[in-house]
């Protein structure tokens, strides 16, 4: 599992890699969480075009990220999430909370309120 | 499917594991468990369900039953023509209340950023799951799916 | 490396597993293997190298410890630091002399098209390789590698 | 695992496939030992293009072969080996007594003695 973040235009992109379980999740949790605060960022989309596999604890993952910055007075989206993720992302109630998007553009356009 | 869970039905191959709670083991169940069952000759679909079920079962032994300190996990996996049987098993802390640990969005662990998804999504993966559980002694979840049924369709490389 | 295979260290995490002596579970054992080192950050060469010698010695295992009829395997895999320490045993039939059977080519089953190269493969792909075996008691086969060495080369993807 | 056979100018082309261990092999040896009886050949070339992996019953079952085409008069090849199966072949010998093309085109050519 990794995680690379890049900053385009004033949002955080994190585009998650390998298989999204609970063992995967502790440490990307901590470095968004830490990217967020030192860059004083509260817009955030997080891409899963490399996330082939994931449970529910994904689904915490991208709840609590969530809260995060609802609490920072930001936005947040999802981008690129695979079909074989389909099912987990229909039972989780994300899709009620969150926007998902095609492609990483149309997220960060999304977020910066475009 | 009921004679299955009573072991009344002739088990043609089996697997039993064992390994310690360490977070790094999710991903050495799921693949392993997959790994057996490929001989089924499942469907990338079926695959990835039971992988699912798998990793949240040993998620939670790991999280809720040994409370992330160091306990041992055992993983038993028969196959019976289409059908496999997985038992995910712990010595930990074990659970009150079944029922309500069943209710969707139920979690006793919420400081941990868990969703309480983890059982309803095992239960919707499979065709049958029970939960065995004696509060101090342990957990056992018993999964049983079929697969392979269908043989036309997409199949894992 | 000899303090490993006494079991002087401390070992930093492990697996157990135990299946009956089918062929079909040859691939299941490596890649359960193969799953569990992937911790240690392998190059794609060192696990091809370790799933090799582990399907080796299951294969000898079925073929001449139960000599194609039912018994059951257990493999134990124990990592640490870089190094990854596995038992491959057998309650077979087995091995009289066994550095006649260390001996490149040689084989007690040529009618079965064995090439008499399995433990000279196994031998050359580990660090270490011992074989404990009692006649009419069974084998047990202990390997040993260091993994994961050399970061800067080609890893599985 | 799984085999496919085609006869290509008198020459019985058989490309392996999968994972070449003890499992595998049984079916394969038998699967070739068939169809050289039905269809009377002796030219015989294993491609191994889609084999990644390969452990000493893999080299039984190409020392197995040649036996039967040397037996029947023939001649026989390998093509098309991949480089992770480089050191097993190696250790084998199996390159001493048989040939290895880089193409299926030319162990055809070899073993039709062009
Ligand atoms: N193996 C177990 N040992 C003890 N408690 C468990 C175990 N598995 C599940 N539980 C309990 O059931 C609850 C619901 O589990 P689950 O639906 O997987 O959600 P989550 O893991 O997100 O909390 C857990 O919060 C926990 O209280
Ligand atoms: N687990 C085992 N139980 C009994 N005999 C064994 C076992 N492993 C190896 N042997 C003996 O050692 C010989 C050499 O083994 P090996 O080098 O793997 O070659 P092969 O499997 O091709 O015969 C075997 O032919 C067999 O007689």
């Amino acid at each position: 599992m990794s995680l690379q973040t890049t900053t385009i235009s004033g949002v955080l992109v994190a585009r998650l890699q390998g298989e999204l379980d609970h063992h995967a999740v502790e440490k990307i949790r901590e470095d968004i969480e830490q990217t967020v605060q030192q860059e004083g960022i509260n817009r955030l989309v997080l891409s899963f075009a490399n996330i082939h596999f994931m449970d529910s604890s994904g689904i915490g993952l991208v709840l609590g990220r969530l809260r995060t910055i609802q609490a920072l007075g930001g936005k947040m989206a999802l981008c690129e999430v695979q079909n074989s993720l389909q099912k987990i992302f229909e039972m989780s109630g994300i899709l009620k909370v969150l926007k998902l998007f095609p492609s990483e553009q149309e997220a960060i356009e999304y977020v910066r309120g475009e | 499917m009921t004679e299955y869970l009573q072991e009344k039905v002739h088990v043609q191959n089996y697997i039993r594991m064992q390994f310690p709670s360490c977070s790094a083991n999710e991903s050495f169940a799921r693949v392993a468990v997959a790994s057996f069952v490929a001989q089924l000759d499942p469907t990338l679909e079926e695959l990835t369900e039971l992988k699912t079920a798998v990793s949240e079962a040993v998620t939670n032994a790991i999280i809720h039953g040994y409370e992330n300190s160091f306990g041992e996990i055992r993983i038993e996996c028969s196959l019976y023509d289409q059908t496999v049987k997985i038992t995910i098993e712990d010595d930990g802390v074990g659970i009150e209340d079944v029922d309500m640990a069943r209710q969707p969005l139920y979690t006793s662990r919420p400081e941990l950023e868990r969703s309480g998804m983890g059982l309803t999504i095992m239960e919707s993966f499979v065709d049958r799951m029970e939960i065995q559980s004696e509060p101090g002694q342990g957990t056992r979840v018993t999964l049983v799916k079929s697969m392979g049924g269908q043989k036309t369709s997409q199949r894992p490389s």
